[in-house]
């Protein structure tokens, strides 16, 4: 009874909080409220049982994703409210089609069954008297250990790109070289002048 | 996992940890190595690098069979698109070095990048789970994202990445969105286990999981109506990185596509060969009427490289061995004129820069009659007349298409090709009819003999296809 | 013998042709004219051979085609129908090479004009010693050749390349019924030999044919075709057209080809496959028909022209009427006999008009001339033995019950054989006999009249030309008159010397196996009876009627129509006389009607000089519609080339350009471009369009993968 | 002799190829400044180039078995063999004697292209390729060699067309190109599926296969859509005017003398034999196409105020005879439609070459420019007037055989068809000879012809062969015939065969 | 109050996705919000993954979950990176205005 008052508020404040991302006037508060969303989300997550997912998405999505676009937001200085203007003019087609794909797929998802197979075909079998935690450990770093290094491999091309999209070495920055400071000698560091009297150093 | 077991199975993956450690490896170096010279030479180890790699998929001593759990996959249709994908991607870094350096782009990312994709490419033909195929498709994709905007001082460049890159974010969701479906439904994410839930009997979860799937994977072989980004994309986006996006990536999907269909989802051919059934005829269709009025060459090979998917689309509608093998020889035929078309594109370079206008290739045939003729054969080529190679390949296709009761879906096919011909042909008619005063700067040795390969190779390899045909009629039989 | 007979001519002309420019005009005269003449002698000695000697052969000289049955030769028949021919041909042929020395004379072009000459001897003769159908349809195609070549000869004048293409299109209309027969003949009878078609016209005497639905019978139906051709060649009412209009080219060749040869080609078609005619009585009813209609048609044309060469054209024209008319009603030796007698004194008529038009430097229209006896005594006489020899003078003893042999002029006997055996083979049932008998009969005043109308014109009253030109007429010099004598020798006596030959007596030996014996038979019952002849009451008759009353040119055909019905009652009774006979009064009927139409023309033009002209210029109805010609020209104009160019403007402006390719290539083009740039449109740019068009082709998926054909 | 040799076929196919190979090696590796040279010596080439192939085809005839029906010379190379195709070429009585005639016109062709002045390399690269394209669809027995050679040859012509044709030679080189294409494509669906009934590509093995009849129309329809374009029959001959008006006259020549060929040629070789039941079916609508043809165009040509495209209109008319002989199906309906296809070939060319010494002196081809050109070209008039006349269809001429013979055949069918024909040939004479007067004769009005020379040396040369064939064939039609019977005959016994007899 | 099933999250899930979808739709000047729309679908893929992996009793889908999620992240990085040099390029990011190329 409790974890189905849960859900319907957990679900009910999911919906709002997205349904006012995608309509709210200032993208700051869309990004507040798909924080919202998220965390609404992490309940649910933890409703069905995967609290490891549900700390993750409250860790990764609205610890790092979501800060990024609220960085981002803040930092091109864009006039939002113009950008709004038009709101309405595709909102009748996108309703319906919005409505049509809405009652189309939950309609499936009231149709499930549990395919008959499914208990042998399940891959990785949640194991008894495992944290959920410890169960996903163990199924990563063993049989999905070939995805989470391409999930390595994705986050370094993400960084790579991020970098060589953003990263741009202004003129006239000075920057620290570890190895120019390491490598310093006395040939480099100092110079010896014969200055002529008079003339002072100069070219 | 015991180490054995785990040595066994990394074995099977050695091009794919060749490219990611060689790319890492390099990109080492590339950091640590500042200056020009070390870029050039990033960029010719990358060349070597996929090369290797795609010999390594032809050549390594390994059998075949599945890893991680199956996961993973090495048949022989993995084996011959790697060889396909390590060629082809190493070619167009080989297409890509004069521009960049021209084009002051030369930074040792460039190649870090697309060896990265690569490595995707490669895992995607061999993904064998749902889990896999997500993570190889955003492997390949976020590379190929950022490197559409990788000319990232050029406003096209940027604007292709961004609408690459959204369009491409919503295609991921919706495939995602497909993927979840179709575990809930099948009760598990490996392909051999969901096709032994789809024998079971199709439900409307699956149906429509599998329909999400599809739209896509459409999307990444930009087959109508998911095709929209391709034209701005291939026209912003810098031209050695539209070269790799119409041949590599598209291979990729194509080759993924087809395997999912086939494998995991081969007892539900009723239900979605309509669903690939339409999509061929619209991208066909688009592709044909979209190029006649281009006037921007690289656009042009963008509706070009619609229409075409469209046509690998009715391979893969035939559902059959023939189908695969057909869409094997098609898409290889595909890649070599695709290939040299690009390298001609890059010919086009004046005193001044780039030119793409399509008017800027007037009268080629007479200034530069290598350039000319191998234009004209690639063109035609691509455009699937007879005695050049890319006749087979669409000939192979219409067969598997009327082998398997498809007869409209083949007389549309030929009569698309129809439409599509007219503009090939306005290519060739720039290219020998006008008179043009555009005069081209020498092209650099490696976009010449590219070129000029790859236009001899469409006459020369007639006899040869052969050779081609037996090789993929082998891949096929594997395959179902 | 018969292959250099042949080739010769078409050897010389291949040589005045190619290497004329080269050797020089007289050269080429020389070997063309040689050549032709050799030809003559060659064929005068295959004459007697065939017709005294009884040597028929066929020469087989090479395969044409040969397709399955379809098995055609090359060959040489001779036999007495094609000796008659190669006579006839070679004869003229080379009277008018030698004609043409001096008539062409000052031509720059000589050497081209006799290589024609000879390349159509060669194409005649080709045609006549066919021994196949298509053989002969090589020949009559190639004698169009050469026509269309001489007409043309002078090529800077628009008419005469009008006139040409006229000549040669309108005889491909008869060659499209011609060939279409020769089809038909291959069909019914699996070969076009001769021998092959003629041995088995009597077992395919029922064959049918089936066409739209309709059954025709297969003889009747080949018959009728192939005297398609035959019209188209010989200028038969319908097709005649051409023949007027042909006189734009040299004299000459009017002479040779537009009279003397190779209009007649058509009667030698009829008479050739008469077995097929014999078993086709409706078939040659309508070639009775056709040739007694153009008799009349043309001799009443020829009154009211002004052309000296295009009244002796009509006259052509209408003489070719009888040929063919004897021919429908089974008179093929007749037929024949009026062929080679006509040859002679056309050939004279055109020469000698040549002689005119030469004389008076090219003027060809008869109200410009007049009184020219007198500068071209010569000339005159020609023309006067020409005329006489056209409108048939003679007379027939035989008819008044003497025993005289008749006296007469060439034309008299052919021609009276003609209108004596319509009448005959009327009386046994031929269909359309006596109406052409009647119809031969006014003909033959008509002729008299518009021939002597043309002596008169010419030659007597006053001259109405310049001055200078009259006094510079002179009559022509040797190479010209040379050929004016023999013709005119042989047109006072041919008739004569052959008529046992072709139609008496001696006819059944004569034409051996080349023309059924009945062919001899009616007109030669009526002569056998001693029908005599009186040149002295023919010349006495000219002697009066020169002294004839001048009357209306209206009041001559009232006059001839009465005559006409008054015949008719004759006829009536001569009908109930019965007999195997024709009476005396269709014996004398010829000779009373040219009388007359000499005595009209001596009224008109001789006493009354200046009527003609004065009709003419008050342009009276009847003589507008004589004078253009029943306005046939003005009809096919209108409808066949207006109605061509119409058409072809259709079909090319409209069906072509506006309807196949404005829908076709061009429409689908359009469309597809339009398509296109409609697509382009859609790729609009922006990002949202983008997904937007994604998000609905998931949507439009799922439904149909719901609800399409996916989702059973 | 050569019959052991078994490349002889591919040899004399690929000669031209190897000629275009050696032009364009020495085109892409000269300097610019050798253009002159280049020139030249690719005319040079490509002329012997064509000579030896002409001289390897005439060897090809003479050594041809006029006795068998199947297939000489036979060349098969594995190739594919697992999906039951495989490189094959051969000929029989039909289509010897059209390798013959490419390799005859060729040589003409090339040396009638001195006006040719730019981009002559090219120029002869494209017409040799265009040569061994041709010669390989006569000689092609497999479907997929047969389709590559049939529609290869559409890629040089269409860069002839474009490149040096005429004023609006674009839009006629896409015409050309998309026309045919469209029409072929059809043919290459019903092609595989052809394949994959019978499982082989093999054209002998296909000719002794019994298709289904239903499959049978739909592949009917599907190769007449190919070949009816190719023909052209209406309402598919748009194409040819503007294709043959904007070509230059070797183009033409070509175009009229060989390429027209192939729709014929693919309806003797495909329609007829593997479909017989259908080409039975549909007879009656190719009699009334080829009816319609020879008099719409006829009548069409007559109101044409350029020269080639009279001629043009005058060709499609001229494959009507063509279409309709095929289809009568009687031995000489078919060797007549044979011949009339060879005797085109060389009188169209002709004609087009005719045209072509005038437009090189004059660039025009309006019949209103000229007039009394006999003045100062009367041995060009002569020719001319010779070719004229051929195409008239007149007796001792080769036109006259192909004409009466077709008709022959067809008259056996139904007289009707026969008396449309014979009506065009009267059209014919109507518009070839209005054009004949207006160019040659009359008065030489256009001050501009005033320096208009006659015929020279090299134009002699070209004219004389022709010449000498038009009259040859006129008057002795055996030397085709003799070699066409044997196949022709059991062609056709082979398709009365095929039918099933009739319910009677 | 009924049973909470797995169609009650699925349905939510779907709900989502729609809300994402008609995000896009209806913010068609604004990319970042846009890029959020498809975080949202993200999300609701993420609902279901986790929800069927629950009722299946079957851990792939909280792995496939989570991989989701670090991949949504990357792209993110990726996405947020391309968008400002979008910006530096030309000054805003209205998707209105990004339309250089087209037809």
């Amino acid at each position: 009874m409790l974890a189905s008052l849960a859900f319907w508020a957990f679900s009910g404040v999911a919906i709002l909080s997205a349904l006012m991302v995608v309509i709210a006037r200032n993208p700051v508060r869309s990004v507040l409220f798909l924080i919202l969303a998220f965390i609404s989300a992490a309940g649910l997550f933890v409703l069905l049982g995967a609290e490891f997912l549900a700390m993750l998405l409250i860790v990764v999505y609205v610890g790092a994703v979501a800060v990024l676009f609220l960085f981002v937001v803040m930092m091109l200085d864009v006039d939002f409210a113009e950008l709004k203007q038009g709101f309405l003019s595709y909102l009748p087609l996108g309703g319906l089609i919005a409505i049509v794909l809405a009652i189309e797929l939950a309609m499936i998802g009231m149709s499930w069954q549990s395919a008959p197979q499914a208990e042998a075909l399940r891959a990785a079998a949640m194991p008894e008297g495992m944290t959920n935690v410890e169960a996903l450990g163990t199924v990563i770093y063993d049989q999905y250990v070939y995805f989470f290094q391409i999930a390595g491999l994705v986050l370094l091309v993400a960084m790579i790109g991020a970098i060589v999209l953003t990263l741009r070495h202004k003129e006239g920055v000075k920057r620290q070289s570890v190895t120019a400071q390491v490598g310093r000698d006395r040939k480099t560091a100092v110079e010896m002048l014969d200055i002529k009297p008079g003339q002072g150093i100069g070219e | 996992m015991t180490a054995d077991m785990l040595s066994q199975d990394l074995t099977l993956l050695i091009p794919e940890i060749l490219l990611a450690c060689g790319a890492m490896a390099l990109l080492m170096l590339g950091v640590f190595l500042k200056g020009e010279g070390a870029n050039r030479l990033v960029q010719w180890l990358t060349v070597g690098l996929l090369a290797v790699a795609g010999l390594a998929a032809l050549f390594a001593m390994t059998g075949e069979g599945t890893a991680f759990s199956g996961g993973f996959i090495f048949d022989s249709l993995a084996r011959f698109s790697k060889v396909a994908i390590g060629i082809v991607a190493a070619i167009a870094m080989l297409l890509a070095m004069p521009y960049l350096q021209a084009e002051k782009l030369g930074k040792m990312e460039y190649p870090i990048l697309v060896a990265l994709a690569a490595a995707g490419m490669m895992m995607m033909v061999s993904a064998n789970d749902l889990i896999s195929m997500y993570m190889a498709i955003e492997l390949q994709s976020l590379a190929l994202y950022v490197l559409a905007a990788f000319n990232r001082d050029s406003l096209r460049a940027s604007e292709a990445g961004l609408k690459y890159f959204v369009l491409g974010a919503l295609s991921s969701g919706l495939l995602l969105y497909g993927a979840s479906l179709v575990y809930g439904f099948a009760g598990a994410t490996g392909f051999n286990e969901i096709a032994i839930a789809v024998e079971s009997g199709p439900t409307v979860g699956l149906i429509f999981g599998l329909v999400f799937v599809i739209c896509g994977l459409a999307f990444k072989v930009s087959a109508a109506p998911f095709h929209m980004w391709t034209p701005d994309v291939y026209e912003g986006a810098p031209t050695p990185v539209t070269a790799f996006f119409a041949t590599a990536p598209k291979f990729a999907a194509m080759i993924l596509l087809a395997r999912v269909l086939v494998e995991p989802f081969g007892g539900m051919v009723e239900q979605w060969r309509d669903v690939i059934w339409i999509l061929a005829v619209l991208s066909m269709g688009i592709g044909a009427f979209g190029a006649l009025t281009q006037t921007n060459i690289k656009r042009l090979m963008a509706y070009s490289s619609i229409a075409n998917m469209g046509y690998a689309l009715v391979a893969v509608a035939a559902a059959s061995q023939t189908g695969m093998w057909a869409l094997l020889v098609y898409m290889v035929l595909y890649m070599i004129s695709v290939i040299g078309s690009f390298g001609a594109i890059l010919s086009m370079r004046t005193r001044e820069g780039m030119v793409e206008q399509i008017s800027d290739l007037a009268g080629v045939a007479q200034r530069n009659p290598g350039l000319g003729w191998s234009i004209t054969a690639l063109m035609f080529s691509i455009g699937g007349l007879p005695f050049m190679v890319g006749f087979f390949g669409k000939f192979f296709l219409i067969y598997a298409a009327v082998e398997s009761g498809l007869l409209i879906l083949a007389v549309l096919a030929v009569l698309f090709s129809v439409v599509g011909a007219a503009y090939y042909l306005r290519v060739v008619k720039t290219v020998w009819f006008d008179e043009g005063e555009v005069e081209f700067v020498p092209a650099a040795l490696s976009i010449y003999w590219v070129t000029r390969l790859a236009g001899l190779a469409t006459v020369a390899l007639l006899p040869v296809v052969g050779w081609v045909v037996y090789r993929a009629v082998s891949v096929g039989l594997t395959v179902l | 013998m018969a292959p250099i007979i042949v080739f010769g001519p078409l050897l010389a002309s291949a040589f005045a042709g190619l290497f004329g420019n080269y050797v020089g005009h007289r050269a080429a005269q020389i070997v063309t004219t040689g050549a032709v003449l050799l030809s003559a002698i060659l064929s005068w000695i295959v004459f007697f051979d065939v017709t005294v000697g009884g040597n028929t052969t066929t020469i087989h000289l090479a395969t044409w085609m040969s397709v399955g049955d379809f098995d055609v030769s090359w060959a040489i028949k001779l036999d007495s129908l094609s000796a008659v021919m190669l006579v006839v041909v070679n004869s003229v042929s080379s009277l008018v090479h030698i004609y043409s020395w001096g008539y062409m004379s000052h031509d720059p072009h000589r050497a081209r004009f006799f290589s024609y000459l000879s390349l159509f001897t060669f194409a005649m003769l080709a045609l006549v010693t066919a021994d196949n159908f298509l053989q002969l349809f090589f020949g009559w195609e190639g004698v169009g050749l050469a026509s269309y070549l001489l007409i043309g000869f002078w090529y800077k004048k628009k008419s005469a390349n009008d006139a040409a293409i006229k000549a040669f299109v309108t005889n491909r209309v008869g060659d499209f019924g011609f060939a279409l027969g020769i089809m038909a003949i291959f069909l019914v009878f699996g070969s076009v030999a001769f021998d092959d078609v003629f041995a088995q016209v009597g077992d395919q005497a029922d064959a049918v044919l089936s066409f739209a639905g309709m059954s025709f019978n297969a003889i009747e139906l080949i018959a009728f075709l192939l005297f398609i051709g035959a019209m188209g060649k010989s200028a038969q009412f319908f097709l005649h057209v051409w023949l007027p209009d042909a006189m734009e080219g040299p004299t000459p060749v009017s002479a040779l080809i537009h009279a003397a040869t190779m209009v007649t080609a058509g009667v030698f078609l009829v008479c050739r496959a008469f077995p097929i005619y014999e078993m086709a009585p409706n078939a040659s009813a309508i070639v009775t028909v056709i040739g007694a209609v153009t008799a009349l048609f043309a001799a009443t044309v020829g009154m009211a022209q002004n052309d000296i060469k295009r009244v002796v054209a009509y006259s052509t024209c209408s003489q070719l009427g009888y040929m063919f008319f004897a021919a429908g009603l089974g008179l093929y030796g007749a037929a024949m006999f009026h062929l080679f007698t006509h040859a002679f004194f056309k050939a004279l008529l055109f020469l000698g008009s040549g002689a005119v038009i030469h004389g008076v430097h090219d003027e060809q229209d008869m109200r410009k001339m007049g009184g020219l006896f007198r500068m071209m005594p010569m000339t005159w006489l020609m023309m006067i033995i020409g005329t006489l020899a056209l409108t048939g003078v003679g007379f027939s003893f035989g008819a008044l019950g003497l025993f005289l042999p008749d006296l007469g002029f060439a034309g008299f006997f052919s021609k009276d054989a003609i209108i004596e055996g319509a009448f005959m083979a009327g009386r046994e049932g031929v269909l359309f006999g006596i109406p052409a008998f009647w119809i031969g009969t006014i003909a033959a005043l008509l002729t008299s009249f518009y021939s002597w109308r043309l002596i008169f014109m010419t030659f007597h009253g006053t001259y109405r030309g310049p001055k200078d030109v009259y006094d510079h007429a002179h009559d022509p010099k040797w190479p010209m008159a040379l050929p004016l004598v023999v013709l005119a020798v042989g047109a006072v006596l041919a008739g004569g010397l052959y008529k046992s030959s072709f139609i008496g007596d001696n006819s059944g030996h004569f034409w051996g196996e080349a023309l059924p014996a009945a062919a001899h038979g009616p007109a030669a019952a009526g002569e056998d009876h001693g029908a005599a002849d009186d040149s002295g009451e023919d010349t006495h008759a000219v002697a009066t009627d020169s002294h004839a009353e001048p009357a209306a040119d209206d009041h001559a055909v009232v006059a001839a129509d009465d005559h006409a019905v008054a015949a008719d009652e004759h006829a009536a009774e001569g009908d109930h006389g019965g007999g195997h006979h024709p009476p005396v009064w269709v014996l004398l009927s010829p000779f009373f009607a040219t009388l007359i139409g000499f005595l009209g023309a001596i009224w008109f033009y001789l006493i009354n000089e200046g009527m003609g002209a004065r009709i003419a210029a008050r342009g009276g109805p009847l003589h507008s519609f004589l004078y253009n010609k029943w306005y046939v020209d003005e009809i096919y104009h209108f409808v066949f080339v207006r109605g061509a160019k119409g058409l072809g403007d259709l079909f090319w402006k409209v069906g072509d350009v506006r309807i196949i390719d404005g829908f076709g290539p061009n429409g689908v083009a359009g469309s597809t471009l339009a398509a296109a740039k409609r697509l382009a449109k859609a790729q609009s740019g922006y990002l949202y369009h983008y997904a937007f068009v994604m998000l609905i082709g998931v949507l439009g998926l799922l439904l149909w993968a719901q609800f399409g054909a996916g989702g059973q | 002799m050569f019959g052991e040799f078994e490349a002889f076929l591919s040899i004399l196919t690929f000669v031209p190829a190897i000629g275009a190979l050696v032009i364009a090696l020495f085109r892409f590796t000269a300097r610019p400044e050798d253009q002159a040279l280049i020139d030249r010596n690719s005319r040079l080439v490509a002329w012997v180039a064509t000579m030896v192939t002409l001289v390897l085809s005439i060897i090809l005839v003479a050594n041809f078995d006029r006795e068998t029906a199947g297939f000489q010379f036979v060349h098969e190379i594995e190739w594919l063999a697992e999906i039951g195709m495989g490189y094959r070429l051969g000929v029989d009585g039909i289509s010897v004697l059209f390798v013959l005639l490419t390799a005859g016109l060729m040589p003409l062709c090339i040396m009638a292209s001195g006006a040719i002045e730019k981009r002559v390399a090219d120029y002869m690269i494209a017409f040799l390729l265009l040569e061994t394209l041709v010669i390989g669809v006569f000689c092609a027995l497999d479907l997929v060699v047969f389709y590559i050679f049939f529609e290869g040859g559409l890629i040089p012509m269409f860069i002839i067309i474009g490149v040096w044709g005429g004023q609006n030679r674009v839009y006629a080189a896409f015409k050309f190109f998309l026309y045919t294409l469209l029409g072929s494509v059809l043919m290459l669906v019903a092609m595989v599926y052809m394949f994959l009934q019978s499982g082989t590509t093999d054209i002998t093995a296909l000719l002794d296969y019994e298709f289904a009849r239903n499959a049978q129309m739909w592949m009917w329809l599907a190769f007449f859509a190919s070949f009816a374009v190719k023909m052209p029959m209406w309402p598919v001959h748009t194409w040819l005017p503007d294709a043959h008006v904007q070509a230059p006259t070797a183009g033409s020549v070509i175009l009229a003398g060989v390429l027209l060929k192939l729709g014929g040629y693919g309806f003797l070789r495909f329609s007829i034999p593997m479909f017989p039941e259908a080409s039975d079916y549909f007879a009656p609508l190719v009699f009334a196409l080829s009816i319609i043809a020879i008099i719409y165009t006829s009548l069409v040509a007559f109101r044409q105020t350029d020269i080639k495209k009279l001629i043009a209109y005058s060709s499609v008319a001229h494959m009507g005879f063509v279409t309709m002989g095929l289809f009568a199906m009687n031995e000489t309906g078919v060797q007549g439609a044979i011949f009339q296809m060879i005797s085109h070939g060389v009188i169209s060319g002709a004609l087009f070459l005719c045209v072509g010494v005038i437009y090189d002196r004059m660039h025009t081809r309006e019949i209103a420019f000229y007039g009394g050109l006999v003045h100062r070209m009367p041995a060009y008039a002569a020719i001319f007037a010779l070719f004229t006349m051929a195409n008239v269809g007149l007796p001792g001429t080769s036109g006259f055989i192909g004409e009466i013979m077709t008709m022959v055949g067809a008259f056996q069918v139904s007289w009707w068809i026969a008396t449309g024909a014979a009506a065009g040939v009267i059209l014919s004479a109507m518009y070839m000879l209005t054009m004949y007067r207006d160019v040659v004769f009359g008065e030489m009005t256009n001050p501009k012809l005033e320096t208009i020379t006659d015929l020279n040396r090299m134009e002699w040369a070209i004219f004389i062969p022709l010449i000498i064939m038009t009259l040859w064939l006129g008057v002795s039609s055996t030397v085709v015939t003799d070699i066409t019977a044997a196949s022709v005959d059991n062609l056709i016994t082979n398709y009365n065969a095929a039918l099933p007899a009739p319910a009677q | 109050m009924m049973e909470i099933g797995l169609g009650h999250y699925l349905a939510v899930a779907a709900v989502l996705f729609t809300i994402g979808v008609f995000g896009i739709f209806v913010n068609r000047k604004n990319v970042i919000i846009l890029l959020m729309s498809i975080e949202l679908i993200l999300l609701s893929v993420n609902i279901n993954l986790v929800a069927f992996s629950s009722f299946l009793g079957d851990l792939a889908g909280q792995v496939f979950a989570l991989f989701v999620l670090t991949v949504a992240a990357a792209e993110a990085a990726v996405g947020l990176a391309i968008l400002v040099v979008f910006f530096r390029n030309r000054g805003d990011i209205s998707v209105e205005g990004v339309n250089l190329m087209k037809g």
